[in-house]
């Protein structure tokens, strides 16, 4: 047991800086960005200690209250958590630049409350990563979610309607997820992972287990937006405020299959996951496969470039599942790679769409013609981000697709393996076609202006900064896949699997 | 709805004498049992949220026997937002405190370094204080959860 | 036959709140109605507080407020006492789900500011529009 | 989509009634959530916390972390609705 408190500070500083930030900023606006930032940095800085202590210390246990651990809440930082929280206060500090700049356009005089939220559900997130207890971690799961209903009902048009989707969904995962939690508990009689884990070791037949398993697994499937079960995020996520959505769409899908790994490791143990029950491992790996290609499907479908990304999202989802559940090392490599590769890509790609709406007001694809004229950097930052969600080489997002296709071509399940690649394709077909719109095309052309009405209309700095920021760190973590990989990764999962 | 709405409107609803005069007579009683339901919470069923929804009640009974704009006389909008935020920063205070004094977090026995106390006892004071922030948050958010929800967010005149 | 009876019996509770929940689940992903959509997850929660708060009890189980002096002096025996950590866990579950509905009550309020209806049909035909 | 609808909640029902089977008869004292955990509550709490209300001792200290985040819940739930419902600020 440590005595030092500094993972909990993570947490306590963006739940008491949300305070902070809206009593003071009912006062004065001016309150609200300092305080955020703040709060956030130093959150960042913290969690990159507790990462470099993790590492060099092993797994940390913190009992809050200081109660025995089956008796108390227990807290457990293993590697994997650590990089969560460091990924977790990273993107959000980034995204945070951009949506101060977007909110006060946006939201004008609800600033206080946006931010408010905003770093609550950073707090709950936070939270997700640190906790060792499955009824704690229910409900920091409805703390996001509550946050995040919010957040996107903030938004204009149709998002109520989208919000109270996800209402009726969201509320369907957790309570899902809670039913699991209440038969594990009248199976054991505890709610600590570790202790639960213990006790259903001589348990392992039962079909109460069985029950559980199903039903945790399908609850956080349903908040992960798993294909069949997805149909809540593509409107929820493109009706959102632009400043909502580049912090929420990088990290509530990610955290939630971070998640689930934690659940199947602490809880259930992979041997009883994968290998119990025999077909499920391969249905569940074929179920992904099948939520990439559909996914992708709809993507080539959309005619909006928000829109395009969360289908893009879905699809993300499907490789991080299937990777997880080929049940080989290689394949949880990738899938954990592609946590930490899919945030920033997302967190890219969503930076430079807050930034094209905030100079244009849309993002239907008419309206991306001749944008590489107008906003160099933006898509220049914006290819990098396509480039790594397609895979090509020096960007992150091949190393981890490469982990994934090992791992399949190990586990042989080829479907999963022709997903990634048809994946691939769709999307560079999506990216490419983007791209010729926004490079090739210019609006002004039929008119007989030519290129001197183009004037170069970058985003403010506020949001460049970040969105250069997050294409800069999408060529380093390719560079540093190797490093990150052992030197984190492996670590993070466990002996003899 | 729109018949109600109108009638609501008009003041032919809930407009009585006597039911004015009874809920008069009946908050400063439910807000007494309200904080007794809190404080009593170590020795009989109760507690913060519990208290804490009774003293929102009479809140919402005032709105519901006179009109929002009476209940936020009682109860203005300014002091609702600082009491909600007073009682979740008291809980999450009082835990921050515990591991700013060296112990962790939400270990109230770590509070001793205060004041010098059994440390048992002080657990049970840690509870209490708690209890009482869960209470203050709980009010002031079912009495706002009312007002916006019966206005359709315009605090104008409620039900 | 006799056994299967004899298990329902010894085991009632969860028969209730099975169909308690398939009924609020039914209303929520069937029911074409938003607001009958959150009643309907009101009772899946109920359903499921209901659960909990039944694996608590205990044959012969008081309430979980004891002596002090007695508990001090010679200790509790635990027969005598019920689960007091379900309720323990329900009050949170409680509290979420009032805090659920609420947000879920604005949310709809703003809904039919936009739409003016709460029937699902009607308002996908005003978006289709 | 009733029909499916229908089929779904049938099947959600089932399952879980084929998990409650491994369960112990309802009100058993010694069933598992009856001894493990909650023994230990039973007979230590007022010890280590002289309160004599079981429950409010475990809510607020045992698992007071648990209660902190429920009173963030119930936070965030008026936030929510405040930032929601008013179009502009008051």
């Amino acid at each position: 047991m440590t005595t030092s408190n500094l993972h909990i500070y993570i947490l306590a500083a963006p739940l008491l800086g949300a305070f902070a930030v809206n009593l003071l900023g009912r006062l004065s606006r001016r309150w609200v960005a300092p305080l955020t930032l703040g709060v956030l940095g130093y959150a960042t800085v913290a969690a990159l200690v507790v990462l470099a202590r993790v590492l060099r210390d092993g797994t940390i246990s913190y009992t809050v209250g200081n109660w025995r651990p089956p008796f108390g809440i227990e807290l457990v930082i293993d590697p994997l958590g650590a990089l969560m929280l460091l990924l977790i206060s990273a993107v959000a500090l980034t995204a945070t630049f951009s949506s101060l700049t977007s909110i006060e356009r946006e939201l004008p005089g609800r600033e206080h409350l946006f931010f408010t939220m905003y770093l609550l559900l950073i707090a709950g997130l936070t939270g997700l990563a640190l906790t060792g207890d499955a009824f704690n971690l229910y409900v920091l799961l409805e703390i996001t979610s509550i946050t995040t209903y919010g957040l996107i009902a903030m938004g204009r048009g149709r998002a109520p309607l989208a919000s109270f989707n996800y209402i009726i969904m969201g509320s369907i995962g957790a309570c899902f997820y809670l039913l699991g939690v209440g038969y594990l508990y009248l199976l054991t009689g505890t709610l600590n992972m570790a202790d639960i884990a213990r006790i259903l070791q001589g348990l392992q037949e039962t079909a109460a287990l069985a029950t559980a398993f199903a039903f945790i697994l399908v609850g956080l499937w349903v908040k992960m937006a798993f294909f069949p079960l997805h149909s809540w995020l593509p409107t929820a996520y493109t009706q959102a405020p632009s400043g909502a959505s580049v912090m929420i769409a990088p990290l509530m899908t990610k955290v939630t299959v971070f998640l689930m790994i934690r659940v199947i490791f602490s809880i259930f143990t992979p041997t009883y996951a994968f290998f119990h029950h025999p077909g499920v491992q391969a249905g569940i790996v074929w179920a992904a496969a099948l939520a990439i290609v559909c996914a992708s499907a709809l993507a080539l479908a959309q005619r909006d470039l928000k829109r395009m990304l969360t289908y893009i999202i879905v699809a993300e989802v499907g490789y991080m599942v299937g990777g997880v559940w080929l049940a080989n090392t290689q394949g949880m490599t990738g899938a954990i790679l592609h946590i930490v590769n899919d945030a920033l890509m997302t967190l890219c790609l969503f930076l430079a769409a807050a930034a094209i709406i905030y100079r244009t007001g849309s993002l239907g694809f008419d309206s991306l013609q001749g944008l590489y004229r107008r906003m160099p950097i933006t898509m220049a930052a914006f290819t990098v981000g396509a480039f790594s969600m397609i895979g090509i080489p020096p960007t992150a997002g091949f190393f981890s697709k490469w982990y994934l296709l090992l791992g399949g071509i190990e586990a042989s399940q080829w479907g999963y393996v022709a997903a990634l690649v048809f994946s691939s394709l769709v999307n560079a077909v999506l990216f490419f076609r983007i791209i010729e719109i926004a490079y090739f095309r210019t609006g002004e052309a039929g008119h007989g202006h030519g290129h001197a009405v183009v004037r170069v209309e970058e985003a403010p700095l506020m949001m460049l900064a970040p969105l250069v920021l997050a294409a800069l760190a999408l060529i380093a973590v390719g560079f540093g896949s190797g490093p990150l990989v052992n030197g984190v990764i492996r670590l993070a999962i466990p002996g003899g699997f | 709805m729109k018949q109600v709405q109108e009638r609501a409107r008009t003041r032919a609803v809930g407009e009585s004498l006597i039911i004015q005069t009874a809920v008069r007579l009946m908050v400063p009683f439910i807000q007494l049992f309200g904080l007794y339901v809190i404080v009593h919470g170590h020795y009989s069923p109760g507690g913060g949220f519990q208290g804490g929804v009774i003293l929102g009640a009479s809140f919402i009974l005032t709105a519901v026997a006179f009109d929002l704009q009476t209940s936020l006389k009682r109860f203005s909008e300014r002091t609702n937002a600082i009491m909600g935020n007073a009682g979740v920063l008291l809980y999450t205070g009082v835990g921050l405190l515990c591991a700013l004094l060296g112990g962790l977090f939400l270990d109230y026995s770590a509070l001793v370094r205060i004041i010098p106390m059994d440390p048992v006892e002080w657990r049970s004071l840690g509870i209490f204080l708690v209890e009482v922030g869960v209470g203050l948050a709980v009010m002031s958010i079912m009495a706002s959860l009312y007002w916006d929800l019966s206005s359709r967010g315009e605090l104008d005149e409620g039900l | 036959m006799q056994g299967i009876i004899a298990e329902i019996v010894a085991k009632y509770n969860y028969w209730i709140y099975v169909v308690l929940m398939m009924i609020g689940f039914y209303a929520m992903i069937g029911k074409r109605n938003l607001v009958k959509k959150l009643i309907g997850l009101n009772i899946f929660q109920t359903a499921i507080i209901l659960f909990y708060v039944s694996t608590g009890v205990k044959r012969g189980g008081g309430i979980p407020i004891v002596d002090k002096h007695a508990a001090l002096t010679h200790g509790i025996d635990p027969a005598t006492v019920v689960n007091p950590l379900p309720h323990v866990l329900m009050l949170t579950a409680i509290v979420v789900g009032v805090s659920v509905t609420g947000v879920a009550l604005a949310v709809l309020l703003r809904v039919y500011r936009e739409y003016g209806t709460l029937e699902e049909d009607e308002i996908l035909e005003k978006i289709g529009k | 989509m009733k029909a499916l609808a229908l089929l779904a909640t049938l099947v959600t029902g089932a399952i879980l009634l084929y998990g409650t089977q491994d369960f112990a008869a309802w009100g058993d004292p010694e069933s598992p959530p009856n001894r493990h955990v909650s023994r230990y509550y039973i007979t230590e709490t007022v010890k280590e916390t002289h309160v004599p209300n079981i429950v409010t001792a475990v809510v607020a200290d045992y698992r007071g972390y648990d209660t902190m985040f429920e009173t963030v819940v119930i936070y965030c739930a008026g936030l929510v609705v405040v930032s929601v419902l008013r179009r502009r600020e008051s």
